[in-house]
C-alpha cells in the first residue's frame, strides 16, 4: 500500500484523527493521575456512570475512575494478572472484574499496564445505576482507610420514566451537603463562579457529543457508534468541564460530517445497521469489531456510550440556573439506573429511529446491572417485536470468558438469518 | 455414471462427531456417514466424504458443490462454502419433517432452539449460554466415569422408576453430583434418569427463548439417545420429531444448502467458492 | 496392630494396610465404578490378599474419600482433607503445605508440624481445577490418560488455555486443534490452565515449605512440572503419594486405636 | 405446641411455592396481600392497609426454572430466578401488589422485568436511602413510604392510611419482632434446645402467617421453649454469615449441624426481625418513625451501606460477645453483596484467627456431599489436633 499523500485524503486513516486526539487526551490524562499526588493534588476515585465530576473540577480534586483504568488496562492485555492478584486473596470468580482489578491496583505498589496507580484520597461514591458500586468503594475503605463521600442516587422507578420530585430534591439536596465536605477535605473555599464556568463547558461538551452521536441516522452512518464510540466517550468522561473537551468534539463532529460527504465509513460498505447494547469486551475487542466488520455491519446506535449520561433522550439539561437540581436529575437519568422495562424500550426506538437491521446484546456475565434484565430485553425484541436480536455473553475483561469459536458462531448464524430476511 | 455433477454433500464437522449426507438435484437424501471427529478435523472431514462416496458408490466428481457446517467449518478445505449449523439443522429439520417450526438441536458442545418458517428458514435462535451445563458432552462424561457405553445410558435410564433429582447448574459439578447420588445409594438407573430430566428442563428453557410452536422436531446426536426423548417429550406434554436421520441434520441441511447454492451460482453464471 | 484405610474416589478405590501406624504393607487401586459395594469389598479383598492378612486380624477400618460412608465395615470416617494432610506428613514429614487433586476438584490445606490441618480451601466448582478436565482432554484427543503427560512434556511453546469452564475449555482445545498448533503445545497449555486454578487454591490459604502432592495427579509428569514451574519451587510427589488419603486415613485410624486401647489399660 | 410448629412447617411449606394458604386468606377475609422481595419491608404499613404481608423467598428448589431460562441468564442467584419463574407459572397471581427494593442490582432489574410480564398489574419499586449520613434521608424515605401506601390504597381501592390504624399494626409488628429476638437470643444461649430446622420454620412462618395468628403461636411456642432444658451439648459454635436474602437449602444447614456445629446466629430471615423495638408513644408522624427505624439502625446487614459503621470491629464484637469458634461464610452462587461481604470479614478474622470457612450454595442443590466435607474438615480441624 502507498502511503497517504499530505493533500488529498485517501485512506480511512486520514478520515480518523479524531481517535488519534483521544489516544492524546487519555495520555495526558494519565500523566497527570500518576503525577497528582506527587505535585500536591488530592486523587478522588469516582464513577463514571453519570457523575458529578464538575465538583472535582472545582476542587481541583484529580479524577481516577477505575472503570476507566480496567478497561485501559484490560485493553492492554493486562487484566489476568491483576483479576489473579485478587482472586488469591479470595474475590469469586463471579465478582465484577472491574472491582478486581480496581482493588488489586490499588493495592500497595502494584504495577498495571499503564503504571502505578496513585490510592485513593477520597472515595466519591455516587450510586447512579450500579449497586456494586457501594460495595467496591467500601472494599477500598477497608483496604486504604481512605474516606467515602456518599451521594444517593434513586432508581428510576416508574416504568413511563416520570421521576418524582422528591427524588430530585433528595440528590440535590445531598449535593448541596457535601460542599462543605469537600471544602474541608481540600481546605479549598467553593467557587460559584468557577463552577458556573464549568457547568458552562460542560453543558457544551455534552450538546456536541450528542450531536456526534445523532450522525448515526444517517445512511450510511460515517460512524460506529458502538465500537467507535469506546474511543471517543473518553474525553467527556475524564477531561469534561474544559476547553479541550468541547475542542475535542467540535472536531470529531467536523470530522464525521467530512467522513459523511467523502461518504467514507469505518466498513468497506454498509451492509447492516446494528443497535449494540451492553458493555464490550475490551480484552478482544479487535477481534470482537472483526467478526462485525468482517459482515460490513455498522453499529449506527448504542446504549454503552450513554452510560455517562442520556444526553438523547430528552431527559438531560445541565442548567446552570438551578445547578444543583439539574445535575441531580443528570444523576438519576443515568443508563443502569433505568428500569428495565424503560431500557427495552429505548432500544426498540432506536430500531426505529435509526433504522437498524438487528439488535446486539453483548451480555457482560460478571455485570448484572447491565445484564440482569437483558435476556427479558431480547424476549422482548426478539419475540414481541419480532427484531432480530443476537444475546451473546462474555466478559468486559476477563478473557477467560471469551469463547471465540462460539461467539464467531453465534455472530455468523446471526448475519445469516439477516441476510435471509433481507432477501425476503 | 449416467448424470454427472448432480450431487451435493453436506459435511458437518462437528465437535464430538463428523456427519456426512449426499442429496441428489431433486433433494432425496441418497446417503449418510458418521465418525468420531478426532484431533484432526481436516482428516477427518476429508475421511468422512471418503465415506460418504464410498458407501454411495459416488465420485468426486459427481458431486457438484460442497457445503461445510458445524465447527470445523473453515477447516473443511474441500468444500465450497460454508454455513453454520443453526442454518442448517433448520433447513434439514425441514426436509424430513416439513411442518416443523422448532427445531431443538443437541449436540457434544452446545444446544440451540431454533425457530423457522414455512420455508425452513431461522427466524430465531438461542444457544445453551456461555454456560456450559445440559450438552452431549455432559452424557458422554457420565458415560464414561461410570464405565458405560454412550448407547447404554439412555436405554438404562428408561428403566427409572424413582428419578433423583439433579440440579447443579453446572455440567462439570453434575458429573460429581451424579456419583454423589450413587454414594448414597440411588441405583443407577434413577440417577441416570436424573440427568436427562435436569438436561430436558435447561432445552426446554431455551427452547421458549424462540418460543414453542409445533411441530417439534428434535436434531443432532442426542436425539439418538432415548432417555432425553422421553425426558423431553414428558416435560413439553408433546411429542417430538426424531427418527434415525436427525442426527445428520446438520449435513442434510449443509447438502439443500448445496443444492441451492449451486443452482442459483449457475443462475448468476459464478461459483461461491 | 494392623489397620486398613479406604479412599473411595470418584475415579479409583485406594486401599492400604498399615502396621504398627508405620509400615505400608500394602497398597491397592481399583476403579470406583458405580457399584460402590462391590468396588470397595474388591479392593478390600485384593489389599488384604497383597498383605498377607486375614480379615479376622484387622483391628481396625478408616475409611475417607466422597464414598467413605458406603465402607459399611468401616470404624471411624474421616474427610478427604484431613486424611491427605496426615498421609502427606507420613511419607514428607516436614510437609507444610499439601495440595490433593483428584478427578474433581483439588483442596489446598496448611497443616501443622503434627498434620493438623489449619488451613484449607477447593477449587470452586465453576472451574476446570481437577484432573478430570485432562481425563477429558486425554479421551478427546485419543491420547489416553498414561501417555497424557509424557506427551504434554513433548511441548515448545504451549498455547494457553483460559477458559473458566472445562468444558468450554474442551472447546477451546477443539477450536485450537482446528488452527493446527502442535498437540503437545495444546495439551501443555491444558496443564498449565489446570495448575493455574489449583495454584490459585494454594495461594488462598497462604504456601509454605514444603510442599506436597497427593492423589492422582502425581501420576502426570505433565502437572508437576508445570506446576514446580509455576509456583516457582519444589513439589514432593511420588508415586505412593497416590495413596496418601488412605495412608493418612489408616495412620489416623492407628491412632485412635492407641488411644482407645490407651483408655482402657 | 407440636400444633404450633407443625402449623409453622406447614406455610412454610407454603410458601415455598403455591401460597395456597394466601388464596384461602384472601377469600376469606376479602382483602389484598403484597409479596415483598428480601431483605426487608414496612410490613406494618402494608397491615394497616388492610393488606396480608408475604415475603417471597424463592422455591426452594421445588420448581424447575424452565420459563425463567427464557429470560434471565445462567449467572444470577437462583432466589431472582425462582420468584420470577413463580410470577411467570402464575403463582404470584393471587398478590396484588409485588415490591422490590435495592437490596443489589439483581433485585433491582427484576423489579421492572416482572412488571414488564405481568401485564397490567402492581409492581413496585422502593428506594432505601443509602446514605444515611445525610440529614434528608430519612425524610426521603418517610415519602417513599407514603408514595407506597398511596399506591397500595388506590391497587386495593381500600381507604388512605390511617394514623391510627398504623398505630395498632406498629404495636403489633413490635410483639412479632420482639418474640422473634427472644428466640433468637435463646438459641444463641442454648443451641442445642431447638434443632435448626424447625428454628428456621418457625421464623419462615412469620413471613407468611397474618401478624396476629403468628403473634399468638409464637408466643406460647417462645414460652414453652424457655422452660425447657435439657443436657447442654457440646459442639463448635458457629456464625453463619451469607444467607440475608436467597434461603439456604435446609439440608445444607442440617449438614452444618450434623458435621458438629452449633449455628449460634445467621442471616436467614434478617429483615423479618431487623427494626427491633419502634418507640409509638412519641410521634405522630408514625411513617417517620418507622423512616427512622431503618435510616438510623445501624446493625449489620449486608445489603446497607453504613458508612459511619465499621463491619470488621462488627464482626469482631459478635466473634466475642456469642463466644464464637469459627464463622461460615455461606454466599448464595452468584450473590455478589454476599461475596464483597465475605471479603470484608475474612482478613479481619485472619487477623483474630477466627478459623473460617467459605462455601457457596444454590436453593435447587440436591447434593450437599462437597459442602459436607469441607463442613467436617472445618470441625475437625477445630476439635482435634
Ligand atoms: N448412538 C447414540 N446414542 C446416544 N447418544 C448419542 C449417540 N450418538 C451420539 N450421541 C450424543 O450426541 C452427542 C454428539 O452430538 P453431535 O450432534 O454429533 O455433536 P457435534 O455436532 O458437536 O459433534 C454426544 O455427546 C452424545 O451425547
Ligand atoms: N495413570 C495416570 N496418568 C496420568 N494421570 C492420571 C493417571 N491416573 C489418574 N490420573 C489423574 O488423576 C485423576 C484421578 O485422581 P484420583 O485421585 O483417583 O481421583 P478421585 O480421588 O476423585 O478418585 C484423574 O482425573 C487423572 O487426571
Ligand atoms: S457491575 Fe457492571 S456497572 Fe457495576 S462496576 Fe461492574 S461493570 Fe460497572
Ligand atoms: S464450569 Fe460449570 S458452572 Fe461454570 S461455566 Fe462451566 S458448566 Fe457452567
Ligand atoms: S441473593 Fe444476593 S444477588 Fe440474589 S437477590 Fe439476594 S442479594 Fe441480590
Amino acid at each position: 500500500m502507498a502511503s497517504a499523500s499530505a493533500e488529498a485524503k485517501t485512506t480511512f486513516e486520514d478520515f480518523d484523527q479524531a481517535k488519534r486526539m483521544q489516544g492524546e487526551i487519555t495520555k495526558n490524562y494519565f500523566q497527570r493521575l500518576l503525577t497528582a499526588q506527587a505535585n500536591g493534588q488530592k486523587v478522588g476515585y469516582g464513577f463514571v456512570m453519570a457523575n458529578p465530576i464538575e465538583f472535582f473540577n472545582v476542587f481541583d480534586i484529580v479524577p481516577l475512575y477505575p472503570e476507566v483504568t480496567s478497561l485501559n488496562i484490560s485493553y492492554r492485555g493486562g487484566a489476568p494478572p491483576l483479576i489473579a492478584l485478587s482472586e488469591e486473596v479470595g474475590y469469586s470468580t463471579d465478582a465484577c472484574g472491574y472491582v478486581k482489578m480496581g482493588v488489586a491496583a490499588a493495592t500497595d505498589k502494584t504495577s498495571t499496564a499503564i503504571g502505578v496507580l496513585p490510592k485513593p484520597d477520597l472515595l466519591y461514591l455516587t450510586y447512579s445505576g450500579c449497586q456494586i458500586y457501594i460495595h467496591w468503594w467500601e472494599q477500598l475503605h477497608y483496604q486504604t482507610g481512605a474516606p467515602i463521600l456518599t451521594v444517593d442516587v434513586p432508581y428510576v422507578r416508574e416504568y413511563d420514566g416520570h421521576v418524582d420530585a422528591h427524588d430530585i430534591r433528595y440528590v440535590a439536596a445531598q449535593l448541596e451537603e457535601s460542599i462543605p465536605v469537600l471544602e474541608k477535605f481540600t481546605g479549598k473555599r467553593f467557587d460559584e463562579n468557577r463552577f458556573k464556568e464549568v457547568m458552562r463547558l460542560s453543558s457544551k461538551a455534552w450538546e456536541l457529543w450528542g450531536k456526534v452521536l445523532e450522525m448515526g441516522k444517517m445512511r450510511p452512518s460515517p460512524l460506529d457508534a458502538y465500537f467507535e464510540s469506546i474511543y471517543y466517550m473518553a474525553p467527556i468522561t475524564l477531561i469534561r468541564g474544559t476547553q479541550e473537551c468541547v475542542d475535542f468534539y467540535a472536531f470529531l463532529l467536523e470530522e464525521l460530517k467530512e467522513r459523511a460527504s467523502h461518504g467514507v465509513g469505518p466498513t468497506a460498505r454498509e451492509d447492516y445497521r446494528l443497535v449494540f447494547e451492553g458493555v464490550p469486551n475490551y480484552p478482544f475487542f479487535k477481534k470482537f469489531w472483526n467478526l462485525f466488520r468482517q459482515n460490513n455491519a455498522r453499529g449506527v446506535v448504542s446504549t454503552y456510550p450513554k452510560v455517562a449520561g442520556m444526553i438523547d433522550t430528552g431527559s438531560f439539561h445541565l442548567n446552570t440556573d438551578h445547578p444543583f437540581e439539574s445535575i441531580a436529575e443528570y444523576m438519576i437519568h443515568a443508563y443502569c439506573n433505568w428500569n428495565m422495562p424503560l431500557r427495552t424500550q429505548l432500544l426498540e426506538k432506536y430500531v426505529r429511529d435509526y433504522h437498524a437491521d438487528g439488535v446486539v446484546i453483548h451480555s457482560i456475565k460478571s455485570c448484572r446491572s447491565f445484564s440482569m434484565g437483558e435476556g427479558d430485553m431480547r424476549e422482548y425484541l426478539a419475540k414481541e417485536k419480532d427484531i432480530p436480536t443476537l444475546l451473546i455473553e462474555s466478559d468486559h475483561v476477563d478473557p477467560r470468558y471469551y469463547s471465540e469459536a462460539q461467539i464467531k458462531n453465534r455472530v455468523d448464524a446471526f448475519f445469516e438469518t439477516l441476510a435471509l430476511r433481507r432477501a425476503a | 455414471m449416467q448424470a454427472s455433477r448432480s450431487y451435493y454433500a453436506g459435511i458437518d464437522a462437528g465437535s464430538t462427531y463428523t456427519k456426512g449426507a449426499l442429496v441428489d438435484d431433486r433433494g432425496n437424501i441418497v446417503g449418510t456417514a458418521v465418525d468420531m471427529t478426532g484431533v484432526n478435523i481436516v482428516t477427518a472431514s476429508k475421511k468422512i466424504y471418503g465415506l460418504l462416496l464410498d458407501k454411495t458408490g459416488m465420485n468426486e466428481s459427481d458431486v457438484a458443490y460442497v457445503v461445510g457446517t458445524g465447527y470445523g467449518r473453515y477447516r473443511i478445505t474441500f468444500g465450497n462454502t460454508q454455513v453454520t449449523e443453526i442454518s442448517c439443522h433448520a433447513k434439514g429439520a425441514h426436509l424430513l419433517y416439513p411442518n416443523t417450526h422448532t427445531v431443538l438441536d443437541m449436540g457434544g458442545q452446545d444446544t440451540k432452539a431454533i425457530r423457522v418458517n414455512a420455508h425452513g428458514e431461522v427466524m430465531d435462535f438461542s444457544m445453551n449460554d456461555k454456560c456450559a451445563a445440559g450438552t452431549g458432552r455432559f452424557i458422554e462424561g457420565s458415560a464414561r466415569v461410570l464405565g458405560l457405553k454412550l448407547q447404554e445410558v439412555g436405554e438404562l435410564s428408561l428403566r427409572s422408576t424413582n428419578p433423583v433429582k439433579i440440579s447443579s447448574t453446572c455440567a462439570v459439578f453434575a458429573e460429581t453430583e451424579t456419583q454423589e447420588q450413587l454414594a448414597w445409594g440411588h441405583s443407577l438407573e434413577d440417577v441416570l434418569y436424573g440427568i436427562h430430566a435436569s438436561m430436558a428442563t435447561r432445552a426446554i428453557g431455551l427452547l421458549r427463548r424462540v418460543g414453542i410452536e409445533p411441530e417439534i422436531t428434535f436434531t443432532g446426536g442426542v436425539s439418538m439417545n432415548p432417555g432425553m426423548i422421553r425426558a423431553l417429550e414428558e416435560q413439553l406434554g408433546q411429542r417430538l420429531n426424531h427418527d434415525g436421520k436427525t442426527m445428520y441434520c446438520g449435513a442434510i441441511g449443509a447438502a439443500i444448502f448445496a443444492l441451492e447454492r449451486a443452482s442459483s451460482a449457475t443462475h448468476e453464471g459464478g461459483s461461491a467458492a | 496392630m494392623i489397620t486398613v484405610g479406604m479412599d473411595v474416589g470418584t475415579r479409583t478405590t485406594r486401599a492400604v494396610v498399615l502396621e504398627e501406624g508405620q509400615r505400608l504393607r500394602a497398597k491397592i487401586r481399583l476403579p470406583t465404578g458405580y457399584n460402590f459395594a462391590q468396588s470397595i469389598q474388591g479392593a478390600y479383598d485384593a489389599v488384604l490378599a497383597a498383605a498377607q492378612v486375614t480379615p479376622a486380624e484387622v483391628d481396625y477400618l478408616a475409611a475417607t474419600g466422597f464414598g467413605r460412608y458406603r465402607v459399611e465395615k468401616r470404624d471411624l470416617s474421616i474427610t478427604d482433607i484431613t486424611a491427605a494432610a496426615r498421609g502427606a506428613r507420613f511419607f514428607f514429614p516436614r510437609t507444610r503445605s499439601v495440595l490433593d487433586v483428584g478427578a474433581g476438584n483439588a483442596r489446598a490445606s496448611k497443616i501443622n508440624e503434627k498434620g493438623k490441618v489449619l488451613k484449607f480451601r477447593s477449587t470452586e466448582k465453576c472451574a476446570a481445577g481437577g484432573g478430570g478436565f485432562l481425563e477429558r482432554i486425554a479421551f478427546y484427543s485419543q491420547i489416553g490418560l498414561d501417555r497424557l503427560g509424557a506427551t504434554a512434556l513433548g511441548a515448545h511453546n504451549p498455547v494457553a488455555i483460559s477458559t473458566v469452564c472445562s468444558v468450554l475449555a474442551e472447546s477451546e482445545v477443539i477450536n485450537l486443534i482446528t488452527q493446527e498448533v502442535p498437540l503437545e503445545d495444546i495439551l501443555m497449555g491444558a496443564h498449565q490452565s489446570v495448575v493455574g486454578r489449583v495454584l490459585l487454591t494454594l495461594k488462598q490459604v497462604g504456601i509454605e515449605q514444603e510442599v506436597t502432592l497427593t492423589g492422582g495427579l502425581v501420576e502426570n509428569p505433565a502437572f508437576v512440572q508445570a506446576f514446580e514451574q509455576k509456583m516457582g519451587g519444589k513439589l514432593n510427589s511420588s508415586g505412593d503419594l497416590y495413596y496418601a488419603a488412605a495412608v493418612g486415613a489408616a495412620y489416623l485410624g492407628h491412632q485412635r486405636l492407641l488411644k482407645k486401647r490407651g483408655e482402657a489399660a | 405446641m407440636i400444633d404450633s410448629v407443625q402449623d409453622f412447617a406447614q406455610v412454610t411449606d407454603d410458601s415455598y411455592s403455591a401460597y395456597d394458604s394466601v388464596t384461602r386468606w384472601k377469600q376469606k377475609e376479602g382483602r389484598p396481600a403484597v409479596g415483598y422481595f428480601p431483605v426487608y419491608f414496612p410490613q406494618e404499613i402494608a397491615h394497616a392497609l388492610g393488606y396480608l404481608p408475604v415475603g417471597l423467598l424463592g422455591a426452594s428448589g421445588r420448581v424447575g426454572l424452565d420459563m425463567a431460562t427464557a429470560h434471565t441468564q445462567s449467572f444470577v442467584c437462583s432466589i431472582s430466578r425462582s420468584v420470577f419463574q413463580l410470577g411467570l407459572q402464575g403463582n404470584l397471581d393471587m398478590m396484588d401488589v409485588l415490591v422490590f427494593s435495592n437490596i443489589c442490582d439483581v433485585a433491582r432489574n427484576l423489579s421492572g422485568i416482572t412488571q414488564r410480564n405481568r401485564p397490567g398489574r402492581s409492581v413496585e419499586y422502593l428506594h432505601y436511602p443509602i446514605n444515611n449520613s445525610s440529614a434528608h434521608a430519612v425524610k426521603y424515605l418517610r415519602e417513599e413510604y407514603a408514595r407506597l401506601a398511596r399506591r397500595m390504597a388506590e391497587v386495593a381501592g381500600t381507604p388512605a392510611l390511617s394514623t391510627e390504624n398504623l398505630r395498632t399494626s406498629v404495636e403489633l409488628f413490635n410483639q412479632k419482632r420482639a418474640l422473634q429476638l427472644r428466640l433468637v437470643h435463646l438459641r444463641q444461649e442454648s443451641p442445642w434446645l431447638i434443632p435448626y430446622t424447625e428454628f428456621y420454620s418457625v421464623l419462615r412462618a412469620g413471613s407468611i402467617l397474618p401478624v396476629e395468628r403468628y403473634v399468638e403461636r409464637l408466643e406460647g411456642y417462645v414460652r414453652e421453649q424457655e422452660a425447657r432444658s435439657s443436657r447442654p451439648k457440646d459442639g463448635v459454635r458457629v456464625l453463619v454469615l451469607g444467607n440475608f436474602c436467597e434461603q439456604p437449602p435446609i439440608q445444607l444447614m442440617k449438614a452444618i449441624e450434623e458435621a458438629g456445629c452449633f449455628i449460634v446466629q445467621d442471616e436467614a430471615l434478617v429483615g423479618e426481625r431487623w427494626l427491633g423495638h419502634l418507640d409509638t408513644d412519641k410521634s405522630e408522624d408514625l411513617l417517620s418513625t418507622i423512616a427512622q427505624g431503618y435510616v438510623q439502625n445501624l446493625d449489620p446487614m449486608t445489603v446497607r451501606f453504613h458508612p459511619s459503621v465499621n463491619k470488621q470491629e462488627d464482626l469482631m464484637r459478635r466473634v466475642r460477645e456469642l463466644r464464637l469458634e469459627g464463622v461460615i461464610f455461606a454466599t448464595p452462587k452468584f450473590c455478589e453483596p454476599a461475596l464483597y461481604d465475605y471479603m470484608i470479614g475474612k482478613p479481619a478474622l485472619d487477623k483474630a484467627a477466627i478459623p473460617y470457612l467459605h462455601i457457596e450454595y444454590e436453593e435447587s442443590m440436591s447434593s450437599f456431599e462437597n459442602a459436607r466435607t469441607m463442613v467436617e474438615t472445618f470441625t475437625e480441624s477445630i476439635l482435634f489436633d
